[in-house]
């Protein structure tokens, strides 16, 4: 019964491709998909909205939004309708074009943005037998279509001749390409362990059960370092705080769409959410174990149900993190990419090699602990120092 | 002990490598200058003691000789070899260069402790022990010839060691050159030697020229006058030694080079530099004496060894006269040196190797004190050197006056005690047996007495009375050098010297009392050890008539000249500075003479000089006009042809080149036209190649 | 016409482009993109050959065109590197002024 | 020959035409972006996955960045008024064109070509990774070995004297 529950979705799809003739059934169990995919995300994305500035409000000892309910009603929710008008004002806006600004280019930028976002949702496994186009290697296939991001970035902030813009682009391709490295090598470790780039395979090798606990990626040393470093890396990716130098509001303005407004704007929006969301997803595959329930007893909740939870789970610390942590600087940025997290990662791919080679028992979780801490302490003190953590001295201030 | 013979060379190589480093090192190192010098010469002296006692123990079966050799240049067909011997008279030579240099050395740390130049004073020293010693192993005549030329160098350098003097500068000139006069001899006699017998080395089993094969076929050959050739050698390689031990004619330069710093007057030119003339004759002895008729005692008398006989008789005589004249304390004791080296020259012609070698060493050690006595003397009064202004130096410093009265009882010839005596009376008995003539036997009767006469006297100006240094100087003083008038050293009292100065003066005088006892006719252990021959202990040889009374005799004259000196000087001291000199009183012309060296300076400067100066002035004028004009002429002759050639360089050889080069460099232009770095112009012929090598490949299919 | 001389012809094309492009374009940013262009029509031939060949599965052409990516990438960086170090050097990166080896 | 080859080699060429034919360089640089994309594409339908992706990777992901970062470096980032083209550019065309023709000709009548089209070919990235680590393994580490000298000659080419500002090897 449960089964079912769980399988509903693939059984509905086969439901309504069986009537179609053979030939069309592909492409319209792909337009489904595509369709699928354009309908939960953006509402994920929606109610991430608003709960991100609840949570914020929350944080800053302030309410966020809780007037809006759902329009024509006097139903409240306590403010989780706000992202109607919010989306309506957005996409109702007047789209401004700045006069020197490359026409073309400034058009494409939004759309290159949003094809590779979407396009990286076809490899990830929402649930049991849930990924789309379940490719042999659908994990290069997300990294291939996450380095195109890079390059409308780049088209954004350079079509509207815009100091900030650009400089903002410029910013967030550096880091992008910076933690792109520690992202791949962090994920590296699970490819090595699992033995396939398949993202599904990965999940189903997580799939097991011993004492009542999963066989999650993260509860290893290697996976706990790796998901780390991929929380990380994938904060950075995002442009999320602490690592939103790119779209720092308060020294360039908005980065590189300082000059985009109204629907061009609305959909960089969405393309950073959706990223974001995909991102988080692929962190979730590769170590939280997919769409599988981390306790043996809980396997009867549907695996979408799991992986959802987890998303969000997940998007929660993403907000916790943005309300709490400052921003770093471009050197700091660039000295914990470099520095930190590329030598931790290539230490932990070796660690992932002992732990693949080793025998089954205690005392591989020890050694490959000890590298690890040995790795992580030495590295930090490396990172510590020539800089001092002390009391601040404001020179030209007060 | 055979080892010392392979590794003799080290002896004069040690101090070689310390004048070496001296010489590198950065100034000033004091310290390092001295003990580098002095430990080097006292290793020698260990080496030299093996040396010594390897000799030992052969009396009876002729005379040890151990000889190393090696070839080292190879000229015309054959092979130059150098190499050392050890016999005897090296190996005492040895003992006595290397020990009482480094006495010098010792004493010399103290005497030019405030000099600034102490490091190159160490480095001439030591490069000075190191000639010595290569003379003295010397087995062949031209490492000898070039050990005596290091030797003469350093002599030079030294004297003029204060070279801001213009005397020591003039002194050090005159050394030199006089000293080359002998040389030539030397070497001319060398030359022929090589001549004569194709060899250098003196002994070599057999073949060395000093050995019966050569010297047999030297007598044979006859030269001018039916002289043999063996004696025409020896006579020139005699007046190279008559160059360097200051003989007459060639003594001129002794007395003047008291310039140079007293050390080096004791070391140079009182016990080994100046005996190394001596040392040379000895060495060649074989070649002087072949052929010659064996008078008494066994003896041999030849036309050579009468030359020298006579040489050295005259020479002890004139100097000790002249000595008897001299005011500054070093020239008496350099004028005494002259006259002893004539003595120990006289004993080499009349009494054969053992006499004069042992009156060599003796006169080493006891001269060596007296110039040290003397120095210490000069260190104590100031830099004051004219015994009239001393006087009564008893009191202030008595440890000299100790070791210096026995010195001059050991030159004087006191007997029985002291060396000076034996050696002497040793000289004088042998010439007393000579066969040729008697006269040379007297005049070294007269030296002995005036020896003696001059000692006192000198030792009674210095030392006795009250002390004259203080006064003022009212007339100009009579010698001509050694004057140095520092302006404080006047109203001092004399001090004695330090330790490091006065102990190797008693070491000396030590030895100078002791030495004599190895040599007295009744244990004649030296002339054994020399000869080779048996001996033994026998007392009565000191009573047998001739000996005895020849000692009484000299004995006699001994205390004569003591007596002389004694109540001439001695007992009444001259009061002033300005006084004049007892004997001018008595004697005014004679004095005068004597005081000026029998004018011998003048008579060169009339003749030699004179002639020197016009031969100079012919020679400047031939080159000038003779010379000159040849060169000039061929000077023009080559700017002609000079100028022929360019002609032809520049219109015929030059045109085809630049031609030549013309072409290759519109070549070139031609061929760069197509390297225009431009890449693409390159990229644009790859891909033109390409489409010919498809065309090519193609066809080639289908052909 | 086979999918093979389809594929032929494409690449050839696109050699034959960048070959153009690096030929007349004077900066040296594009001439570094037309030498990509000729490399990736290499590689479309040598993908397309595995693709028809007798045997694909020996992957021969399939691991040579990754060999050749990666050749290519090293090559991009370094070049890249050159052109901004001429930039900084000249303040040109315009082909026809960088012409002497002289500093 | 489906049609969605043809489109993608036409719009790779056209990328490629573009590419190598405007005036902007960055505009340049994008169309090289998409001609690579387009490659990918055929990479895909040619049976290719791992090629197609790291193709992407590689080129859209990385080298068209880099490209763009040494653009904006060198400051070339607008349309020179002056012109864009070399001296002798009607050569090179005509070079080009020579090209494309003897290519286009041997290509077209070359009696080698197979006329069949055999079965897909099994390329999945365990048969790939296989090969790498088995029979092409040294070349694999020399490949290595070359990109690690690449990167720090690179570092070391662009490295101003004191500032870090850039260093591509990064990318590579």
């Amino acid at each position: 019964m449960f089964d079912k529950l769980d399988q509903i979705f693939v059984t509905a799809l086969h439901w309504l491709v069986s009537f179609l003739p053979e030939g069309l059934r592909p492409f319209v169990s792909a337009l489904i998909c595509i369709a699928f995919v354009m309908s939960v995300f953006p509402g994920v994305f929606a109610l991430t909205t608003v709960l991100e500035r609840k949570i914020l409000g929350r944080i800053q000892n302030r309410y966020g939004p809780n007037r809006v309910g759902i329009p024509f009603t006097k139903i409240r929710l306590c403010g989780f309708g706000q992202f109607i008008p919010d989306g309506i004002k957005s996409l109702t806006k007047e789209d401004i074009v700045p006069r020197a600004a490359d026409k073309v280019v400034h058009f494409l930028a939004p759309v290159v943005m949003l094809i590779p976002v979407l396009l990286s949702y076809s490899v990830l496994p929402f649930g049991k037998n849930m990924t789309i186009t379940d490719y042999d290697a659908g994990l290069l296939f997300f990294f291939a279509v996450g380095g195109a991001v890079e390059v409308s970035v780049f088209m954004a902030g350079w079509s509207s001749r815009n100091k900030y813009s650009l400089l903002g682009a410029m910013r967030a391709i550096a880091q992008m390409v910076s933690y792109e490295i520690p992202l791949i090598l962090s994920a590296v470790t699970v490819v090595m362990v699992v033995g396939s780039l398949n993202l599904s395979e990965i999940v189903q090798h997580q799939n097991n059960y011993t004492f009542g606990i999963a066989h999650w990626h993260v509860f290893t040393p290697w996976g706990l370092v790796g998901f780390v470093l991929f929380f990380i890396a994938s904060l950075a990716e995002s442009n999320r705080t602490p690592f939103d130098l790119p779209e720092a509001e308060s020294e360039i303005i908005a980065g590189y769409f300082t000059e985009y407004s109204g629907f061009k704007f609305a959909l960089f929006f969405l393309g950073e959410y959706l990223g974001m969301f995909a991102i988080i997803g692929l962190g979730i595959t590769l170590f939280l174990g997919g769409w599988t329930s981390p306790v043996s007893f809980l396997t009867w909740i549907p695996s979408y149900v799991w992986f959802l939870s987890k998303l969000m789970a997940i998007v929660f610390v993403f907000i916790w993190i943005r309300g709490t942590l400052p921003r770093l600087r471009m050197d700091q940025l660039m000295n914990f990419a470099w520095k930190f997290m590329l030598p931790l990662a290539l230490i932990n791919i070796l660690v992932a090699g002992i732990w693949h080679y080793m025998a089954a028992d205690w005392q591989r979780w020890l050694v490959c602990s000890a590298i690890i801490f040995g790795a992580y302490a030495i590295l930090g003190r490396g990172l510590m120092q020539n800089q001092n953590f002390g009391k601040r001295i404001y020179r030209y201030a007060e | 002990m055979i080892w010392i013979i392979k590794n003799l060379w080290l002896i004069p190589a040690l101090p070689l490598f310390a004048a070496g480093i001296i010489a590198v090192n950065k100034q000033p190192a004091r310290k390092l200058a001295a003990t580098l010098a002095i430990g080097s010469l006292a290793l020698g002296f260990l080496l030299s003691l093996c040396a010594f006692f390897a000799t030992l123990g052969h009396h009876g079966d002729g005379v040890f000789r151990e000889v190393f050799s090696f070839p080292w240049i190879q000229f015309g067909g054959q092979w130059m070899d150098i190499g050392w011997v050890l016999d005897p008279l090296t190996a005492i030579m040895l003992v006595m260069v290397t020990f009482v240099g480094m006495l010098i050395f010792i004493f010399s740390v103290g005497y030019m402790a405030h000099d600034d130049n102490f490091m190159r004073f160490f480095c001439f020293l030591a490069l000075f022990a190191a000639g010595m010693l290569g003379v003295v192993i010397a087995n062949n005549l031209f490492l000898f010839f070039v050990s005596w030329e290091i030797v003469g160098l350093t002599s030079y350098l030294l004297i003029g060691f204060w070279y801001h003097k213009p005397s020591a500068a003039a002194a050090a000139k005159k050394a030199f050159i006089t000293t080359r006069i002998g040389d030539l001899g030397l070497l001319l006699g060398m030359v022929w030697l090589y001549a004569e017998t194709g060899t250098l080395n003196f002994y070599d089993g057999g073949k060395g020229c000093l050995e019966s094969g050569a010297l047999a076929t030297m007598l044979t050959h006859a030269t001018i006058g039916g002289m043999a050739v063996s004696t025409a050698i020896g006579l020139l390689i005699f007046l190279g030694a008559v160059g360097k031990s200051g003989q007459v004619p060639l003594h001129v330069w002794l007395p003047d080079a008291m310039e140079g710093p007293t050390p080096v007057s004791a070391l140079i030119h009182a016990a080994t530099m100046v005996a190394a003339g001596v040392f040379l004759v000895a060495r060649v002895y074989p070649l002087m004496s072949i052929g010659g008729i064996i008078g008494a005692h066994g003896v041999p008398v030849t036309t050579s060894l009468t030359v020298i006989t006579w040489v050295g008789a005259i020479t002890a005589i004139f100097a000790a006269s002249i000595a008897v004249a001299q005011n500054d304390i070093k020239r008496i004791l350099a004028y005494s040196t002259v006259s002893q080296l004539g003595y120990m020259m006289m004993g080499l012609g009349v009494g054969g190797v053992a006499v004069g070698m042992f009156h060599l060493i003796t006169h080493a050690f006891f001269k060596a004190l007296l110039f040290l006595g003397s120095g210490s003397v000069i260190h104590g009064c100031h830099e004051e050197q004219d015994v009239r202004k001393m006087g009564g130096l008893k009191k202030y410093m008595p440890v000299t006056f100790a070791v210096y009265a026995i010195g001059m009882l050991a030159l004087a010839g006191f007997p029985l005690f002291f060396s000076g005596f034996w050696s002497k009376d040793e000289i004088l008995h042998s010439a007393h047996n000579w066969p040729v003539s008697h006269i040379p036997f007297l005049l070294g009767c007269t030296g002995a007495l005036f020896t003696a006469f001059y000692m006192t006297r000198q030792v009674a100006l210095v030392f006795f009375g009250s002390y004259r240094g203080n006064e003022e100087i009212t007339t100009h003083d009579h010698s001509a050098h050694g004057h140095s008038h520092s302006s404080d050293s006047h109203n001092h009292d004399p001090h004695e010297s330090p330790a490091v100065m006065t102990v190797p003066l008693m070491v000396l005088a030590g030895f100078a009392i002791l030495l004599g006892f190895v040599g007295t006719p009744a244990w004649p252990w030296f002339g054994g050890y020399l000869t080779g021959e048996e001996f033994k202990f026998d007392f009565s040889r000191l009573t047998e008539p001739g000996t005895l009374g020849l000692m009484l005799a000299s004995a006699a004259i001994v205390f004569t000249g003591l007596g002389l000196g004694w109540c001439l000087y001695g007992k009444r001291q001259r009061k002033t500075v300005a006084e004049k000199d007892v004997l001018e009183t008595a004697q005014p012309f004679i004095y005068k003479l004597l005081e000026n060296k029998y004018y011998v300076d003048e008579i060169y400067e009339a003749t030699v000089i004179r002639f020197n100066a016009f031969a100079a002035w012919l020679c400047d004028f031939a080159d000038q006009w003779i010379f000159g004009g040849a060169v000039l002429l061929v000077k023009y002759i080559t700017i002609g042809l000079a100028w022929l050639y360019r002609l032809t360089d520049e219109y015929f050889v030059n045109l085809g080149f630049d031609t030549g080069c013309e072409a290759l460099r519109e070549g070139g232009g031609g061929l760069s036209k197509l390297h225009t770095g431009r890449v693409q112009t390159y990229l644009r012929v790859i891909g033109v190649a390409l489409v010919a090598l498809i065309i090519f490949l193609i066809w080639g299919r289908k052909a | 016409m086979t999918a093979l001389q389809a594929c032929l012809l494409i690449s050839a094309f696109l050699f034959a482009i960048g070959f153009a492009g690096a030929v007349t374009r004077r900066h040296a940013i594009l001439v570094l993109i037309g030498i990509e262009l000729m490399l990736n029509a290499a590689n479309l031939n040598l993908i397309a050959f595995w693709r028809f060949g007798p045997h694909p599965e020996a992957l021969t052409g399939f691991i040579f065109v990754l060999f050749s990516m990666a050749m290519a990438g090293a090559e991009a960086a370094v070049g890249l590197a050159l052109i901004i170090a001429i930039y900084r050097h000249k303040k040109t990166s315009n082909l026809d002024e960088v012409k002497e080896l002289k500093g | 020959m489906s049609p969605f080859f043809i489109i993608t080699g036409i719009v790779t060429l056209l990328g490629a035409a573009f590419a190598m034919s405007l005036r902007n360089l960055v505009h340049c640089a994008l169309a090289m972006a998409v001609a690579f994309s387009g490659i990918a594409a055929l990479y895909l339908q040619l049976d290719a996955q791992f090629v197609g992706f790291a193709e992407i990777l590689v080129y859209v992901g990385a080298i068209a960045i880099l490209i763009v970062f040494a653009i904006l470096l060198t400051r070339s980032g607008e349309a020179p008024e002056k012109s864009v083209l070399t001296s002798g550019w009607m050569a090179g065309i005509a070079v080009s064109a020579m090209v494309f023709t003897m290519l286009g000709w041997a290509v077209l009548n070359s009696s080698a070509i197979p006329k069949e089209t055999p079965p897909a070919p099994v390329a999945t990235v365990k048969n790939v990774g296989d090969a790498l680590m088995t029979k092409f393994v040294l070349p694999l580490e020399i490949i290595g070995l070359v990109l690690t000298a690449a990167m720090i000659g690179a570092v070391i080419i662009a490295l101003k004297e004191e500032s870090k500002n850039e260093n591509p090897g990064r990318k590579s």
